[in-house]
């Protein structure tokens, strides 16, 4: 048993609009492969697996059926978490401090150009008596969340566009990102309605792509090249029913947050923490997420350096995998391996998750360099 | 034991046990029921594996892969090894023969609705591949529909051929292969 | 041997997860339903320790896990809007051309509300905190469902 | 195994819904029925509990998507670390695997533990559902159901060893009369082997009786810290051993003679719980039994009857209530009913009350220390196993 774990490998394949050329298999298989790699283990030094997926992502019932072999771990212990991706790497860390494995991979891959009817898919998630039966697009819900959101925090559309632009400019230095371009505020501000006060362009565009975290125990971590320490962890669930929720504020990432920061021991995380991948889902949640993270204190700009990736809007979102490909940058900002987004000292790095509509799930997840 | 009929026993769980079942008349009429019947579409990308597995099935031929490390040749094509975690690209082209691995006689849909004429579900080791290796398919060209006559026709061990769609209706799906029949060939 | 792979040759293999359902209200929504059919005011239950009424009603407190079965009160379907939107593209996203508004209504003496369309509104006259009433379907054409809300007009 | 378990984690409570075909109630309504039956017995309140952990199958029983969100608030998961690990039909024993990993990681001291399925929302049929769990591009254009590979692997089985289908009618007939003492049992009743034999071939060799019914239900449990659970109760039900394996998916590339999923499961938990000799270690056992032969087929994987035995040692009486093993005292899912996720977690429930020496009307006699549970799951994939004890 350890209570330290890293995360020592990473893998990723390259975010994409389309991936005719590979099955979700062959995608996973390349990035078990390089994670595997990177963290200069093989597939039989790892002793629990843990996957991330949902049945209608996938479009298959039961569909963790099919995760052991990309990831060589047949006949191995596997489970899947039907949840965010950073559930995933709480099951994968406490695999590890239980003593029941040093070793532990986790997964998510998104085959999001194979969904043909996303909003089929996302009004599924919405309860069949109460909410389904209206009908509407369902963005709709992001969009009164984003309008009760402007309303009590002061915050303009100009600033949501803005997340939009400065995401996409990043992306373009992100070896694997989708989704780099230079645009306007007012190229956001011009792109169509879609749900009052939502604009397309503020939507983050779907990709596909699979990645592979590796953590490791204490014990196994010091054989590993590049360790990246998991300091703190949270994760918390809000009931999802539209009726009672807590509309305009993501009061599951502020729990999240206080909790993985409990358990870093950081008291000032507007000062402690060089960079943020925070959900960026839908433009305006990277604000309400930085609220929640107590990342702009006074309701400002943020003290951080907020989605050097380019985030979802930059990259494309993948969805349960999001969080993983955003933990997957975390750690290379830590390794000081980002390229011309490096965000300078970034010794300890913030990941905030969000399951995405109509849920209230979210994570967080505290990274450092010791 | 009669539906609803109360029963006292001592046994866990106790105290209050709650869950009211439904009859399927007080389901369908007498009680509010919202219903839903969504458009889950998907266009699932074959890949590399499984795409020349179907160029296979469409020209007629199954093909498998073989692993340079184990040396296993197994089919469905996979890209890598899941044993070994190795690319696996070596292809070799099965012939359409193969032994019956198990069989069944099923007498309904998959939505639970009788079938007039079985289907014969089966496991077929195709000829070629390590032992024990085979896929999914159906059996056929078997008379009757007891599970008696059929039985006297099919057995496990059984080798069986593909009897495939004419060359101009396959399209490179599963389906190509119309069903395996038994090919009077004896092992 | 190996076939060869053409950039044009990538296959995609077509189809549906073909499940239909029938859902039903539960417990406490068949008694919601019920009394919006009969009496046209809103069943809800409450929840004394955590001090929150829960509309639509539930069987139980998420907060603490009493049994909230044996706290039923009514509540007149009316309300504000707490917040709002106008939807302008369908499923697939193609434009609606009628853009639909559609509120949460925060249901008074609750701590709940409902979903609902905004009706005899135009788009511009809405806001944040705009009170409204339910409009409910003709006694006689109400089936026990949702839809028996045909959504909310302005209260004046 | 790689290292030394952290700490200890106990079973301090537990509770269920009825099963039933068609519940009135939703799924989060029966959730919460269970999840608040075990809180009680465990003597806790919610706002005790640190964590939860669902355990629910596909999304298409139920009908919603990201099913375990919409579950939450019934499972008492609002506002709390929450999780829905899943693996399949596996997912039932697998829960207790999820939550003994919370308490034992040292972050949680007490975790609610719920399982739950509708299986009657999903129309025209629960079946159809399961049309969707085979792949997509080279098994759904063939038309499969679950029938299938049931009776393909059970085809197989009785044709490695020699096995007749009288000797698997047996356990309908024992599991259906063991369910005739649970309050919550669906599909209780006193049948001969003849009876199940008369019933109509599904599938052959599978006739009707040898099936599981469609189920909604909800059960859970509570796990506490050892700490907390010597606090709780003089009788904690300790969690010895867990372990889980996931074979290929490639189910036509295997075996299906034996599960050797649930031998390498079951060999896991048994390490870790120290057992070394299993049929005289364990004294009870509710292996999962959606179909009547997996109850042998799982006995042999996990080593409690030799490979192609199980049917003769059922025949002798050895896994009979008042057998030198008893074996599913519950009625297992061929007698309680099989809510998927639930009914796994409802063989764990019984190990805690049978353990405790609560079991009443159905107490396997001896004062058993010991007991195993193991569900299954996938395409035939997946073993996941519990040993429960006293010490």
């Amino acid at each position: 048993m350890s209570d330290r774990v890293a995360i020592v490998g990473v893998g990723t394949t390259p975010l994409r609009t389309l991936s005719p050329d590979q099955s979700y298999r062959e995608m996973t298989f390349a990035a078990a492969s390089r994670a595997y790699a990177d963290a200069g283990v093989s597939h039989r030094d790892v002793d629990s697996f843990v996957s991330v997926c949902e049945d209608f992502h996938e479009g298959t019932s039961i569909t963790d059926e099919y995760v052991p072999d990309q990831l060589g771990a047949v006949l191995r212990p596997v489970q899947t978490i039907a949840g965010d991706g950073l559930a995933g790497v709480a099951t994968a860390l406490m695999l590890i401090r239980s003593g029941i494995a040093a070793v532990v991979a986790v997964e998510a891959h998104a085959k999001t150009s194979n969904i043909l009817r996303h909003d089929q898919v996302l009004e599924m998630g919405l309860d069949p008596v109460y909410e389904r039966p209206l009908r509407l697009n369902p963005h709709y819900v992001a969009a009164m969340d984003m309008r009760r959101y402007l309303h009590d925090s002061g915050r303009s559309e100009a600033a949501v566009a803005d997340v939009v632009v400065e995401n996409r400019r990043r992306a373009l230095h992100n070896p694997i990102a989708a989704y780099g371009a230079v645009l306007t505020p007012a190229d956001v501000m011009a792109s169509a309605p879609i749900s009052d006060p939502l604009r397309e362009l503020e939507v983050s565009p779907y990709a596909d792509g699979a990645v592979v975290l590796v953590l490791a125990g204490e014990d196994a971590a010091a054989a590993a090249p590049r360790p990246v320490w998991i300091r703190g962890i949270g994760w918390i669930s809000e009931s999802s029913p539209l009726a009672m929720r807590d509309w305009g504020a993501a009061a599951y990432a502020a729990l999240a947050a206080d909790m993985a920061y409990r358990m870093a021991d950081l008291s000032d995380p507007a000062r402690e923490i060089a960079f943020a991948e925070v959900d960026d889902t839908y433009a305006y949640k990277q604000w309400q997420h930085i609220d929640a993270a107590r990342l702009a204190p006074g309701g400002g700009a943020s003290r951080v350096v907020v989605n050097p990736s380019g985030g979802s809007l930059g990259m494309g979102y993948c969805y349960d995998a999001s969080a993983l490909y955003r933990t997957a940058e975390a750690v290379r900002q830590i390794r000081g391996e980002a390229g011309r987004n490096q965000v300078p000292d970034a010794t300890t790095g913030l990941v905030i998750s969000w399951r995405g509509i109509p849920t209230q799930t979210g994570g967080a997840l505290v990274l450092g360099d010791h | 034991m009669a539906r609803g009929t109360p029963r006292v026993i001592d046994a866990p769980p106790r105290g209050l046990l709650r869950g009211r079942g439904l009859r399927d008349e007080e389901f369908r009429r007498k009680v509010s029921v919202t219903p839903w019947a969504p458009a889950l579409e998907y266009g699932w990308d074959a890949g590399l594996a499984i795409g020349r597995f179907l160029d296979g099935l469409q020209d007629g031929r199954i093909f498998g892969v073989r692993c340079r490390q184990c040396g296993r040749i197994v089919t469905p094509p996979r890209a890598f090894c899941e044993l070994d975690f190795k690319p696996m690209d070596e292809w070799v082209e099965l012939s359409d023969t193969g032994t019956v691995n198990t069989f069944s006689i099923c007498y309904v849909t998959w939505d639970m609705k009788p079938l007039k004429r079985p289907q014969i579900p089966a496991v077929i080791e195709i000829d070629g591949t390590s032992p024990r290796v085979g896929f999914l398919h159906l059996l056929g060209g078997v008379p009757g529909r007891t599970v008696e006559a059929i039985r006297a026709e099919i057995s496990v061990g059984m080798p069986v051929r593909a009897v495939w769609k004419k060359p101009r209706d396959r399209t490179g799906a599963i389906t190509d292969i119309l069903h395996f029949a038994p090919s009077g060939r004896r092992r | 041997m190996n076939p060869d792979l053409h950039a044009g040759g990538a296959r995609v293999w077509r189809g549906t997860m073909p499940v239909e359902f029938l859902y039903t209200a539960g417990a406490a929504g068949e008694r919601f339903f019920d009394t919006l059919r009969r009496r046209d005011v809103f069943a809800v239950t409450r929840c004394e320790a955590c001090n929150l009424t829960y509309l639509p009603p539930r069987l139980y407190c998420e907060r603490c896990f009493d049994d909230l079965s044996a706290t039923w009160h009514e509540v007149p379907p009316v309300g504000r809007v707490h917040t709002f939107t106008v939807v302008r593209i369908d499923g697939t996203g193609r434009p609606l051309q009628i853009p639909e508004i559609v509120a949460y209504v925060r249901i008074d003496g609750t701590d709940g509300g409902m979903v609902g369309r905004l009706l005899q509104v135009a788009p511009d006259d809405v806001s944040i905190d705009m009170p409204v009433r339910a409009v409910l379907a003709p006694r006689r054409k109400r089936r026990g469902i949702i839809a028996d809300l045909l959504g909310f007009a302005r209260r004046r | 195994m790689t290292g030394k378990i952290r700490r200890r984690v106990a079973v301090v409570g537990a509770g269920m819904s009825m099963f039933v075909r068609r519940a009135l109630e939703t799924g989060r309504e029966l959730s919460y029925y269970a999840a608040h039956q075990a809180l009680e017995s465990a003597g806790v309140r919610l706002a005790d509990i640190g964590a939860v952990t669902m355990a629910t199958a596909p999304d298409a029983f139920d009908g919603v998507h990201m099913k375990g969100e919409w579950l939450l608030d019934g499972a008492g998961g609002a506002r709390k670390p929450y999780l829905r690990a899943y693996v399949g039909g596996g997912s039932g024993v697998f829960s207790i695997i999820s939550g003994w990993t919370m308490v034992a990681s040292g972050l949680f001291d007490l975790v609610l533990v719920v399982a739950e399925e509708k299986m009657s929302s999903c129309q025209p049929h629960p079946q159809g559902a399961f049309l969707t769990i085979f792949d997509h591009t080279i098994e759904r254009p063939l038309g499969p159901n679950l029938l299938w590979i049931f009776s393909l692997e059970q085809q197989r089985y009785m044709q490695t060893y020699g096995i007749r289908n009288e000797d698997i009618a047996l356990v309908s007939v024992k599991n259906k009369r063991n369910a005739l003492d649970h309050p919550a049992a669906q599909v209780a009743a006193n049948l001969t082997v003849a009876d199940v034999l008369a019933s109509d071939v599904v599938a052959w060799p599978v006739h009707r009786l040898m099936v599981s019914p469609i189920s909604d239900g909800a059960a859970a449990i509570v796990l506490a810290s050892e700490t907390v659970a010597r606090r709780l109760t003089d009788h904690p039900v300790w969690v010895q051993g867990v372990g889980w394996a996931l074979d290929t998916s490639y189910w036509g590339n295997r075996d299906l003679s034996y599960p050797r999923y649930v031998e390498v499961a079951a060999r896991m938990a048994y390490e870790m719980a120290g057992v070394t000799e299993p049929r005289k270690q364990i004294h009870l056992a509710e292996p999962y039994d959606p179909f009547a032969y997996k109850e042998l087929h799982h006995l042999e994987g996990l080593q409690l009857a030799d490979k192609g035995k199980a049917p003769e040692d059922l025949a002798a009486g050895r896994f009979d209530r008042t057998g030198e093993l008893p074996v599913c005292p519950s009625g297992g899912l061929m007698g309680v009913g099989n809510p998927i996720a639930a009914a796994g977690l409802m063989k764990l429930c019984e190990l805690f009350w049978q353990l405790r020496g609560e079991a009443g009307a159905r107490q396997v006699a001896g004062n058993p220390e010991r007991g195993v549970a193991q569900a299954w799951g996938d395409l035939m994939q997946i073993g996941t196993v519990a040993v429960l004890g006293v010490h």
